[in-house]
């Protein structure tokens, strides 16, 4: 069997390992398009923070693809010859296949505005952007940062830490729109605008001036030495597009992984995750879904049939020492629940006797027990959460029915992790 | 210095044993049991000495044979009443010996032929044997100085505190002739001055020689005890004397079961429901230490060694005779060119029958552990 | 109440430089001796009865319990412990209670008995090298011939659990004596609490007893069982009754004694269908014919003053065991006075009785148990070579379980979850750990003993029971030796 | 490869979690030098339940979220399946803490990176906890063999 990944990421990473479980054998060829090879792109801006101590961005040790009897080759994929399954490449190479993955990415979105191709304006998504960055910056330079996603906040503690004065701007009402509730973005905007980061919400870029000046839709002009924009990512689907693949906001993959074509898969940030929670196909670019789809993907295309779920939202993230955590999807009248004490804070959406959403600032501990919750779609009742946070929300705490199931399934093994 | 008795004292011995038969039931002189024992003359220390022979009497075959052995006069004349009074003596003579000066102080030896009168056995409703040992008991331990050496018939035990040599020469076996001889040489750790208590230890037809020390002593006895003998001897060869007339005359077990209670099969190896209830049942009778025994009565002989074997047996063929001995030297001494010659395993008898003659010794075996010729 | 004048017995000493306030000692003592208050530790000393096990689990070592430094004048006749007596006396008026044995100073026999070695003239023998047995047989052993046997237990070495109730003593101490029986080839014993379900898999090394109270008795029990055991007697509380406080009977306990959960359970003094020895002879006649003749029946009785005549009674009533409890043995709750006034100790009754049986010859059909105080293998071979045919041991048992001795069974609060029946105390012993634990006591013995009689050169115990020549009296009087059946050390013979 | 504790017997006495504390970071076992000289913390959560004592602490799963979801490669599993972050790596990210349903890993307290169980791999010696445990409650789970990841019986299969 001939595989052939198209990407080096970490679904490729995930794919590799989901071949090698049940096939030892298979020629496994992977596709690097990154000038740098391989490398984890959520570590970009600890790379930005501290560039000598982060300086090894690698996902797996140099040697997983050596060990796994990987071929590497540098190059991209340019068409598809379906039906003669043959994978044309940009260095003018032919590749034939069995099984192929499309595990390309994504890329960053962009404004449509003028003038943005200025030197001191960046994407913060590849490492190429970063290492441009960090030969630009200049300590007490001015940075506006465009976009308060993971990927923006990161980014604006990143050159905080290099000593830029930071100016956020957020298009929606509050910072990190997707993962946060605005009570709780309250919170962190406080406390990031304590720690030096400016907060605009509600505002959004609207021009760029030469000159490092912008302005915003609400007429404000802004100073930026330099401006970053971290507006969102966009699935690379051009390769699946061209080859007749059915393509929505992403690639679509059934829930095996596959396309529509029965010899080609896809998995990561390239495709429609199903939500698990609302069944809605929609571009989550998560890490830890980009490994189990490859992983999956992988399994599936070296015989298996292992069926994908799909995913939830979900965000861990280390902010200026305040730590993040947060999963699912708010719900239309759904009874939330709150706690706090000191910079501790939780904030739990409940709606049909399940967990919908949760928010935990500074409680790391019960952070994994309520992913899962939210995953399996546990059904606890709602005055279980009601005396959760009306005592200290401890992990020892949680919902009796969750341990039942922890401790139940453990001694028939259903649930291993 | 105070000589303590055989039996005021119990005394661990080490020692040589012998026996020979003719399985024809042909008798021979005493001179081949002497010079076989006179030749592990190192197993001995000279403080104790005797010898079995069974067929020496013929002509009072029917009578109790009543060795008694006297301090003095006084016991003898208190022995006699008794034995007066619950026997009808045959005849009585006090047992010819030759001068040897090897032998010190001897004690006053008599022998009488007797049978238990009628009337005290109707008294005691008791069958002749068990009157026979209530009558040696009494004796042995109710009368002061006076000991029965032997009580059985066609039978007699001759010992003394001497060489067994010395002690033959003393008795004059040379002049007896028996179809089966046992002898015994001792090693005592302590000098008890009284001629009771060297081997062979007898009871009725029962005579026992015996090498070793039964470190059960204490079981064995208080089991015993239990059934109305009384070991006022002290001395393990006592107490085998008793067990063998217990098991095989009171009980009624042949001579495999018998061995197979005092040289017990290991439970590990315990195939056998019959064993395994044996032991169950006399646990109590197991001899446990270091022996070499040989049990004598009217109609043979059996050798049995300790179930681990701490002590030597060798046993050999040559022709109608058996040679059971302490030593292979000492049966090469009297017969050296042997048909077959064998060291038995521990546990495993050694049993010779005098053929078509019936008597206590009755194998009722299956021929597993049988091994003589 | 007034003041109580009653001082605290024991004081807890904790080293401040040691303790790392992690809380073991607090979460672990159920008497609440330990405290913790926003990293202040303290404790109330009034409560600790010196269980130890505060000082076993700290990580720290940072505790010690000593004696509560409380001089009384010095007064021979009226010691400190007579007074604190009286004291709780004035306080609650009633009777003193107390747990496990006798703990006075009384002459231990054991102690005063020496064993014999070989030298020379018989070799010892290297248990290592030669086959060594311990095998015990109970039971009648009159029978005729093996077809007519009497029922008989095989045993791998002559010691038993002896009988401890479910319920004065927690599931997982029944657990684990059973498995540590199991693999040893011996008997453990019920008690008179009744046989839990879990345990009617060891059913072939169980002794069930039918005691006064004849709690869980059913014919499941009955069958259940390799022996049945009537208690008669024990020897902490002879002619007394036994009384399980209603906060130990359990739901658990309670369907296993067949009786109301958290009711006191009361077993009188006597059975009350037996009021003489006949009596004992119809209940033994009973459960031979219930079993079918199939098990031997045990009475067990303390050891009291005219003792071989009741043995004697007891053997001629048909019983097939006899055990006999010394006056040192255990129990979960008794009146002190009785406890520590009443009975005599095992090694007297246990000489006096086998004597006795064989004298009346009837000691064949009996075996003999000796049971109350048994604290190594040298007391064990001590009283096989007084006359016994097996020992029963449970205090001993009970320590290897990890019980310190304490002495407070009856308040149900365990520290080693020993003897209590809640369950968060009674956890607190591991079946796995215990049975191992029992296990290698009795495996520890096992060899010793094996040693003791290779050193005699005797190769199976039966040349061990009754023989009192092994034996060696030091230090008692002409009386004592006698009554004991053994010669004076360097008495020859 | 697991330890797992059987809830049965244990006590609830928190001596694992000592053991644990004192075994890492340096301490090498000693329970004074760690305590009165350190913080220590224990990588093992004690949970009552229902009048149970339950011992929370890393299955080292087959098929871990912790490994798939860092961002940094900072978790791995060694080559006796002990599923151990090198902490040197390791960003904070706290994805591992997020990802893992029985809520094992922990915020260091004392420097960055996260605490977890690795069955004490770096003293090569027997964990400390499954040593101390003076009921022998804690064991290791013989019985959990490779059988592939729940995680694929949640949101796959």
């Amino acid at each position: 069997m001939r595989y052939l990944i198209v990407g080096s990421g970490i679904a490729a990473v995930g794919a590799v390992e989901g071949i090698r479980r049940f096939d030892r054998r298979g020629e496994i060829t992977v596709l690097d398009g990154e000038k740098r090879g391989a490398y984890t792109r959520p570590l970009i801006s600890y790379y930005l923070s501290d560039p000598i101590h982060y300086a090894d961005l690698s996902f797996r040790p140099d040697s997983f693809f050596r060990l796994n009897q990987v071929e590497m080759i540098k190059a991209r994929g340019i068409k598809i010859d379906r039906r003669a399954r043959i994978l044309n490449l940009d260095n003018g190479m032919q590749l034939a296949y069995d099984r192929l993955l499309l595990a390309c990415g994504a890329s960053p979105a962009q404004l449509e505005l003028s003038d943005l191709n200025q030197r001191w304006v960046s994407n913060f998504y590849t490492l190429e952007d970063v290492e441009r960055l960090n030969m630009n910056i200049r300590e007490g330079q001015q940075a506006v940062v465009i976009g308060s996603g993971l990927i923006g906040v990161k980014a604006a503690e990143a050159l905080l830490k290099r000593g830029l004065r930071v100016t956020l701007v957020e298009k929606a009402q509050h910072i990190l729109p997707q993962v946060l509730s605005p009570t709780a973005a309250a919170r962190l905007g406080v406390y990031l605008e304590k720690a030096g980061i400016k907060i605009i919400a509600g505002d959004e870029l609207a021009a760029v001036y030469p000159q490092h000046r912008i302005q915003l839709s609400s007429g404000t002009v802004l100073q930026s030495d330099q401006l970053i924009m971290a507006v969102g990512i966009r699935p690379n689907t051009e390769l699946a597009f061209s080859a007749g693949l059915k393509v929505g906001k992403g690639i679509v993959a059934d829930s095996y992984l596959r396309t529509s074509d029965e010899y080609i898969f896809a998995a990561g940030d390239v495709i429609e995750t199903p939500n698990l929670i609302t069944s809605n196909r929609e571009i989550m670019a998560l890490l830890p879904h980009a490994h189990r789809e490859g992983y999956l993907a992988g399994a599936n295309m070296s015989g298996q049939t292992l069926f994908y779920r799909g995913g939830v939202a979900m965000n861990s993230v280390k902010l200026q020492g305040w730590s993040l955590f947060a999963a699912g999807i708010p719900k239309p009248g759904a009874s939330i629940f709150y706690w706090q004490e000191d910079d501790k804070y939780l904030e739990i959406h409940h709606h049909q006797n399940c967990l919908q959403k949760f928010i935990a600032i500074n409680l790391p501990e019960v952070a994994g027990p309520l992913l899962s919750i939210i995953e399996t779609q546990l059904p606890i009742p709602e005055k279980m959460w009601q005396e959760y946070v009306e005592c200290y929300p401890t992990i020892a705490n949680l919902p009796a029915l969750y341990w039942q199931k922890i401790w139940k399934g453990e001694k028939n093994d259903s649930i291993e992790c | 210095m105070v000589r303590l008795k055989e039996g005021e004292v119990r005394i661990p011995s080490g020692c040589a044993i012998a026996g020979i038969l003719n399985q024809k039931g042909t008798c021979f002189s005493g001179d081949r049991i002497i010079s076989c024992i006179a030749s592990m003359r190192q197993r001995s220390n000279g403080l104790g000495g005797g010898f079995a022979a069974y067929g020496i009497y013929p002509q009072y075959e029917k009578q109790y044979a009543l060795h008694l052995y006297y301090d003095h006069e006084k016991a003898r004349s208190e022995s006699e009443t008794l034995l007066n009074r619950n026997f009808k003596i045959c005849y009585a003579e006090p047992i010819p010996v030759r001068k040897n000066s090897r032998v010190g102080e001897a004690p006053l030896a008599w022998r009488y032929f007797a049978d238990p009168r009628e009337e005290r056995l109707q008294e005691q409703g008791m069958d002749e044997e068990e009157f026979m040992v209530g009558m040696v008991m009494q004796i042995n331990s109710g009368i002061a100085g006076a000991f029965i050496a032997s009580s059985g018939h066609n039978m007699g035990a001759f010992k003394g505190m001497a060489y067994p040599e010395d002690i033959g020469d003393y008795f004059r076996l040379d002049e007896y002739r028996a179809y089966l001889w046992t002898a015994h040489g001792r090693f005592p750790t302590n000098t008890p001055g009284w001629w009771g208590g060297a081997h062979p230890f007898t009871l009725l037809d029962w005579s026992v020689v015996h090498n070793g020390e039964i470190s059960s002593y204490g079981s064995n006895r208080r089991f015993l005890e239990m059934f109305g003998y009384r070991c006022s001897l002290q001395t393990d060869t006592e107490v085998i004397a008793y067990i063998f007339d217990f098991l095989m005359r009171r009980e009624g077990l042949g001579l495999d079961d018998t061995v197979k209670i005092i040289a017990a099969t290991f439970w590990e190896d315990m195939g056998d429901r019959k064993l395994a209830w044996l032991r169950h049942r006399y646990s109590s009778l197991l001899l446990n230490g270091p022996f070499s025994i040989i049990v004598a009565t009217g109609n043979g002989m059996a050798a049995v060694n300790d179930r681990i074997k701490l002590r030597p047996l060798v046993a050999a063929c040559k022709d109608d005779f058996l040679y059971i001995s302490s030593e292979e030297a000492a049966i090469r001494k009297v017969e050296p060119v042997l048909d077959k010659l064998w060291s038995p395993s521990g546990g495993e008898p050694v049993i010779g029958l005098i053929d078509n003659k019936v008597g206590l010794l009755e194998p009722k075996l299956n021929g597993v552990f049988i091994r003589s010729a | 109440m007034a003041l109580t004048m009653l001082a605290p017995v024991f004081k807890v000493e904790r080293e401040e430089s040691r303790c790392i306030k992690c809380g073991v000692c607090v979460q672990q003592c159920a008497n609440e001796v330990h405290h913790l208050d926003n990293g202040w530790m303290w404790t109330n000393d009034e409560e600790c009865v010196a269980c130890q096990r505060c000082v076993s689990l700290c990580p720290a070592q940072a505790l010690a319990i000593k004696e509560y430094p409380l001089s009384f004048r010095v007064n021979s006749h009226w010691t400190p412990a007579t007074i604190r007596e009286i004291y709780a006396q004035a306080d609650s008026g009633g009777v003193l209670l107390a747990g496990m044995g006798n703990p006075r100073s009384y002459k231990s026999y054991f102690d005063h008995l020496l064993l014999n070695a070989s030298q020379v003239t018989n070799p010892s023998i290297d248990p290592l090298r030669e086959p060594m047995e311990l095998n015990t047989s109970l039971g009648n052993k009159t029978g005729s011939s093996e077809l007519s046997e009497k029922p008989l237990i095989s045993l791998r070495l002559p010691i038993m659990f002896s009988a401890m109730s479910f319920g004065s003593v927690s599931l997982n101490v029944h657990k684990s004596l059973s498995r540590a029986a199991y693999a040893m080839g011996t008997l453990w014993n019920t008690g008179e609490g009744g046989l839990h379900p879990d345990l009617f898999s060891y059913k072939d090394n169980a002794v069930v007893q039918v005691a006064s109270g004849r709690f869980g008795v059913h014919p499941a029990y009955l069958e259940n069982s390799a022996v049945i055991e009537i208690k008669i007697g024990q020897g902490a509380k002879p002619g007394i009754g036994g009384h399980l406080p209603g906060a130990k009977v359990s739901e658990e306990v309670a369907r296993t004694r067949m009786i109301p959960a958290w009711s006191d359970a009361i077993s009188p003094a006597p059975h009350h269908d037996i009021y003489s020895i006949e009596d004992l002879a119809q209940l033994i006649e009973t459960l031979k014919v219930a079993t079918g003749y199939k098990k031997p029946i045990a009475v067990k009785v303390a050891a009291v003053h005219n003792i071989s005549a009741i043995a004697s009674g007891v053997v001629r009533a048909g019983a097939d065991i006899l055990a006999i409890d010394g006056f040192r043995g255990a129990t979960g709750a008794a009146p002190m006075r009785i406890r520590d006034h009443v009975g005599i100790p095992i090694e007297i009754a246990l000489a006096q009785v086998d004597s006795r049986l064989r004298d009346e010859g009837i000691r064949q059909q009996v075996s003999l148990v000796a049971a109350g105080g048994i604290r190594n293998s040298a007391d064990v071979v001590k009283a096989i070579a007084l006359g016994a045919d097996a020992v029963y041991i449970a205090t001993a048992a009970l320590i290897a379980l990890g019980c310190h001795l304490c002495q407070m069974c009856f308040t149900g609060k365990c520290n080693w979850g020993i003897a209590t029946t809640r369950p968060d105390l009674s956890r607190r012993l591991n079946p796995e750990v215990g049975a191992k634990r029992a296990q290698n006591l009795l495996q520890a013995w096992e060899h010793e003993i094996k040693e003791i009689m290779g050193a005699m050169g005797i190769n199976a115990i039966d040349s061990l029971r009754g023989n009192r020549l092994m034996l060696r009296g030091i230090g008692l009087g002409p009386e004592e030796l006698k009554i004991l059946g053994v010669k004076a050390a360097g008495e020859e013979g | 490869m697991k330890i797992t504790a059987i809830p049965d017997y244990c006590l609830g006495c928190g001596l694992c979690r000592i053991y644990c504390a004192a075994a890492h970071d340096g301490f090498q076992g000693n329970v004074l030098r760690a305590f009165k000289h350190g913080s220590p913390l224990p990588r093992i959560n004690l949970i009552n339940w229902q009048g149970l004592t339950y011992f929370n602490v890393c299955r080292h799963c087959q098929d871990a979220p912790c490994i798939n979801a860092c961002i940094s490669g900072a978790m791995q599993r060694d080559e006796n399946g002990r599923v151990y972050v090198d902490n040197s790596r390791c960003v904070s990210c706290y994805t591992c803490i997020l990802v893992c349903p029985f809520g094992h890993p922990q915020v260091s307290r004392e420097r960055p990176g996260i605490l977890k169980c690795d069955l004490c791999r770096e003293s090569n010696r027997e964990p400390a906890c499954l040593k101390h445990c003076p009921n022998e409650a804690i064991i290791w789970d013989e019985e959990s063999g490779p059988t592939g990841s729940a995680k694929n019986k949640v949101h796959g299969e």
